[in-house]
């Protein structure tokens, strides 16, 4: 069952389409955090929108994902309705982890979305632990870990490659790798900054990629899947990309300078589809218009959704510490006297 | 009920093994549980009888294989994961506390993850500074785990059984000096993983504690009733959640409490117990609780400073004397 | 003495100055130190003014740079590690635990590690379930550590000099919430880093706390001035070793306390704090020692639900006015 | 300064003695575990002698060592006398750890021989750090770091290898794979089996070489720590070797059999060095009779010593867990009402 890779009009627009809703989504995102509407850390996925959206194209239904606290993109990309991530932003029970989870915990287990993790590094094991059990059960899924540049150098990195290729699991590991950890760039980070040379020194096959350009990313993902569905083993895939944005909500940007923020945003992803197809295929400025309105439609109805949505009343802070039907544990705040 | 007599060690590996025949989610996972037979052979014997399908020898890397443990449960499997003592499990702790317990929580109740995860803990066996820990207290304070102690052969086989059938992560220590004993297993469990048992009636002080001390305790009653003072003898088992209705239950009966913890004495479970009696049973008190704890020094590897660090027998018997007369 | 104005960020970012520039041995190291200027921004401007020698920025690998550090101690330099919070800490716990904490005793007494780590705490940014925790009580557990919880504005200056100054490791809890607030930096400390302070006197309860929950419980003072109840403010500053003179000195004036900890309630160091109470003040007390914890929810990320959670200065103040009349 | 080779007989028989002396003293370790001398875990070295000879011999006084839980060769080898090393395994206060730390933990800070780790992996970035303060303070003094094969799978191998070329710190690395770790047999633990292979994707100049080979050893640690000395950059050294007896005290060696055990035996470094130099240099038995004489005496010098040695009272039982002179601590044992 081989990915058939796509490249008409039609099929690029739809591409075109998933990017853009995922850029104008974080845009909003941005304006709803300077409003105070979403809270805590928010982390922007704008510049490496191509990453996603490549990647999810070429996946099962059944396939798991495990991604990061910048995981916005990969939720909208994999299928969650963009009401219930906004709702989650919101805080709201009708967000898709109930509200309890924020911006950096988006989960769906229907989608096999695995979250959503805010410790670098640590959704690798569990990646491996997911493809793992797909095996043990040879279920025909695979799991995809999306994880920073940043994260390779925690040893949870190392062992998490070396688990993957020593027992030979269908994981596709997508190294998203945006030149900054924080404010740490790569160079200051890994002795060896060529992400897929070193994941090929765990033995396993292991390719860069442009970031930038959705058509590579998803002839390298499918490429990838074709061949981990084949021989069930581990496949490492480097995007190189941007974030155009700061690291999170606080961030000064002081270690980088405008010019080299400008000349990535100038290669992005959305101007680089988009100026591809006026080369080529006569893309019409008012389709986008239209693209763009749908989006600020659906991006409307989510906010009315997430506004619209409850907080989860006080009386049930400790639901989902257990799983229910389990006796009772103390959650009580002390007050016992 | 009919009984078997086993070693400790050999009930543990009898809880495994039935876990292994009655569901075929579950696996072993750890370091040496195969080719080795278990640092502490408690595996022993079983690759050869279950194959390297369900008996996996990991390479050392406790944050990895733990929290592989932890996907492959979100995945469907029953895993059960030794580390092999507690003394290691810092390395994988991130994973236990943050995955682990967390997950369910973080996602809205979409997901559990039913694992297992076993360590060798305690000192006894002059290992020395890194090898002697006794952290139960780390994992007991951690929301959205189940920590147990088994103390007794029947809940060292048991209890596996009882936390595997949990939707929930479970962390069990099983204590090193309690390897080598012989007792009775008995075909059931007894009671609910999740319930402290009286192991000694008594009226004159409640002796409160857990894992390795348990036997320490259970010796220092038997002197006790020489000395006429009826001391009883609670088994906490469960050390999260805590069963709080029998601490104060045997509190409200003796009047007076002493908990042995072999942990150090600042920041231990064992000051939990005592506040928990603070609060709830304070009234009911004759004398102010007390603890027993190991000294608080890296367990120093001499047999006569480790065994001077750890709480004794004659300590206790000392302690619940000083109580009986106390004010 | 001569006073400043600062915000803590900044008296943090004042002691760390003094430090470097006091002695050479003295450098910063950790994730996003330098070129970010701190994830909070503590350490803003140092890079440039100190150069990369003094200022260095780690990749992520918490247990390395950790471990690092407590080579670069050993070898004589004076480190300052900073962990970005609390929350990554358990990835470098090993080497804090087995190794720094505990080196110079295996050794029988030959070396020491004289490192300094700092990491954010807390919660109230509504930073959710991984990132939000308390877990001073697990350092403060540990033999051969010093713990340090600044809650005051010249605590947060001058108690990383007073760690510096010590041979041993010394761990520093700087509380998120505190952050941007404003006070008075003393020009020196007010007292030797392992002194709890009373920073409200009172005769009819004791409010203990440490850290992020000491202003809480400094407004509750001030309430309950209003409805007539005196109530003492202990700052424990240094959660290890524990002032425990000064506890049961409050705790003997008042005869009632009330434990406000911010970590959740089982296992927490407020359990600690009351079995200290339980057994050197016992006599004394007129009521069961209280404790105002964290509810046990790893912590929810909408902002009433995270409050909720977490104690409030109204608890306080209904835990203060049931505790005198208790019974 | 550049480390000269000396290869002439009476530096052989210098060498050979050296391993002799850690093969009869391990041995001898083995009998007092039996008879209850010696307790806790023991580690032996047996078969691994060349290794810690051959490394040493090209260290100076102010060069820092640390090791594993397995390092009684490398105490010997790097000077700690005999005496020191068994009255610590006795827990005797004329131990090199005042009897605190066992057979683990051997301590010699005027050696600097810095333990003693028996956190597998934990000795690591330890190593970085003191090579750092080195650096920092300008010592020319390099720092070296033995650790199992086993330890490579773990993620502070991994932070530690990025950190020390990332830095260009001076530490020699020294693998000693011994083909096991426990029971886990390599191919079991890493997904990449040749280890210095592993090491150079770090960026660092990694060599393997023959564990069982005194000479070999020593040409290589030569060439090391000179490039080491000369850059300051790292250097990684992979010593193929073997563990001839059992992982520690208990070990039922299940896991391989006699026959491989045996095919090491044979090209063992102390048979090997003995046999070249009866081949080459006319080595008669006596002469080695006369060593071993010499290593009894020394041997039965040290259980004399370490039996005459006091046990620590117990009133000195929280000491050193703070340095002097800072205010006590709470060390009761709760017994304070
Ligand atoms: C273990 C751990 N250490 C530190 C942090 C703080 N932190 C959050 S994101 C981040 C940078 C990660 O960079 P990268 O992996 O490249 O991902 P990116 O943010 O660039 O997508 C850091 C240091 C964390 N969350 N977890
Ligand atoms: C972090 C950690 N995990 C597990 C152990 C238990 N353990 C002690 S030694 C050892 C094997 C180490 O093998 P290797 O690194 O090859 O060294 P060797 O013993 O062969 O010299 C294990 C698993 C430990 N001490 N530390
Ligand atoms: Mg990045
Ligand atoms: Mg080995």
């Amino acid at each position: 069952m081989k990915h058939k890779l796509h490249l008409d009009r039609t099929y690029l627009l739809a591409q075109l389409k998933k990017m853009l809703r995922i850029r104008h989504f974080e845009e909003k995102c941005a304006e709803l955090y300077a409003q105070e509407k979403i809270r805590g850390f928010l982390h922007l996925y704008i510049g490496e929108e191509a990453i996603a959206v490549g990647v999810m194209s070429t996946l099962c239904a059944k396939d798991n994902i495990v991604a990061t606290y910048r995981e916005h993109g990969h939720a909208l990309a994999r299928g969650l309705s963009m009401k219930s991530i906004l709702a989650e932003m919101y805080g709201r029970t009708n967000g898709c982890s109930r509200g309890r989870g924020g911006s950096m915990h988006l989960f769906d287990k229907s989608q096999h979305f695995y979250g959503g993790n805010a410790i670098v590094g640590g959704g690798l094991p569990l990646a491996v632990g997911l493809a793992m059990a797909n095996k043990k059960q040879e279920q025909q899924a695979l799991t995809v870990c999306f994880f920073g540049e940043g994260a390779v150098a925690e040893g949870e990195f190392h062992e998490a490659m070396n688990l993957a290729v020593l027992w030979q699991l269908p994981v596709l590991f997508i190294c998203e790798n945006n030149r900054y950890a924080m404010g740490t760039a790569l160079a200051l980070s890994e002795s060896e900054t060529n992400i897929a040379k070193k994941a090929s020194s765990y033995g396993m096959t292991a390719v860069q990629v442009d970031g930038m350009n959705v058509v590579d990313i998803e002839a390298a993902s499918s490429k990838a899947v074709d061949q981990i569905r084949e021989t069930n083993k581990p496949y490492f895939l480097e995007c190189q990309s941007y974030r155009f944005r700061g690291h999170s909500s606080f961030d000064g940007q002081l270690y980088r300078d405008k010019a080299e923020v400008k000349l990535w945003q100038e290669q992005g992803p959305v101007i680089r589809l988009i100026t591809w197809l006026k080369d080529n295929n006569r893309l019409e400025d008012k389709e986008i218009s239209s693209i763009e309105a749908e989006i600020k439609d659906e991006i409307q109805a989510a906010i009315t959704f997430a506004e619209q949505g409850e907080w989860e009343p006080i009386s049930d802070l400790t639901k989902d510490v257990y799983s229910p039907a389990v006796s009772s544990t103390n959650t009580s705040q002390g007050e016992q006297s | 009920m009919s009984e078997q007599v086993l070693t400790y060690r050999e009930a543990l590996r009898a809880g495994i093994e039935q876990a292994l025949i009655d569901d075929d989610r579950v696996f072993l996972m750890g370091e040496d549980v195969g080719c080795y037979g278990g640092c502490y052979g408690v595996s022993k014997g079983l690759l050869e009888r279950y194959g390297e399908h369900k008996i996996i020898d990991t390479p050392l890397c406790e944050s990895g294989f733990v929290g592989v443990g932890v996907g492959a449960a979100l995945g469907g499997m029953r895993p059960i994961i030794e580390v092999m003592t507690v003394n290691f499990s810092l390395l994988a702790m991130d994973q236990i506390v943050n995955s682990a317990a967390t997950l369910r929580h973080m996602s809205g109740g979409q997901v559990n993850v039913p694992l297992v995860i076993r360590m060798a803990c305690g000192a006894g066996l002059q290992l020395a500074a890194q090898h002697s820990h006794s952290w139960e207290n780390f994992y007991a304070h951690i929301p959205g785990l189940k920590v147990l102690s088994p103390a007794t052969h029947t809940d060292a086989k048991h209890m596996l059984i009882q936390a595997l059938a949990d939707p929930d992560p479970v962390v069990i220590f099983e204590h090193v000096m309690l390897l080598n004993t012989r007792g009775d297993v008995l075909e059931n469990s007894e009671v609910s993983m999740e319930k402290a048992l009286v192991r000694q009636q008594g009226t004159d002080v409640s002796l409160i504690t857990y894992g390795g001390s348990l036997h320490k305790a259970l010796s220092a009653a038997k002197q006790l009733k020489k000395l006429n003072i009826s001391a009883e003898v609670l088994d906490l088992r469960c050390l999260r959640p805590l069963d709080t209705k029998a601490i104060v239950a045997s509190v409200t009966k003796t009047h007076r409490a002493i908990i042995i913890d072999e942990a150090w004495l600042t920041g231990s479970l064992a000051g939990e117990i005592s506040a928990i009696i603070m609060e709830q049973a304070f009234w009911h008190l004759d004398a102010p609780v007390k603890r027993l704890c190991t000294v608080e020094v890296p367990i120093p590897y001499p047999s006569h400073l480790e065994q001077a660090a750890l709480p004794q027998v004659e300590q206790i018997v000392t302690a619940a004397q000083n109580i009986m007369v106390a004010r």
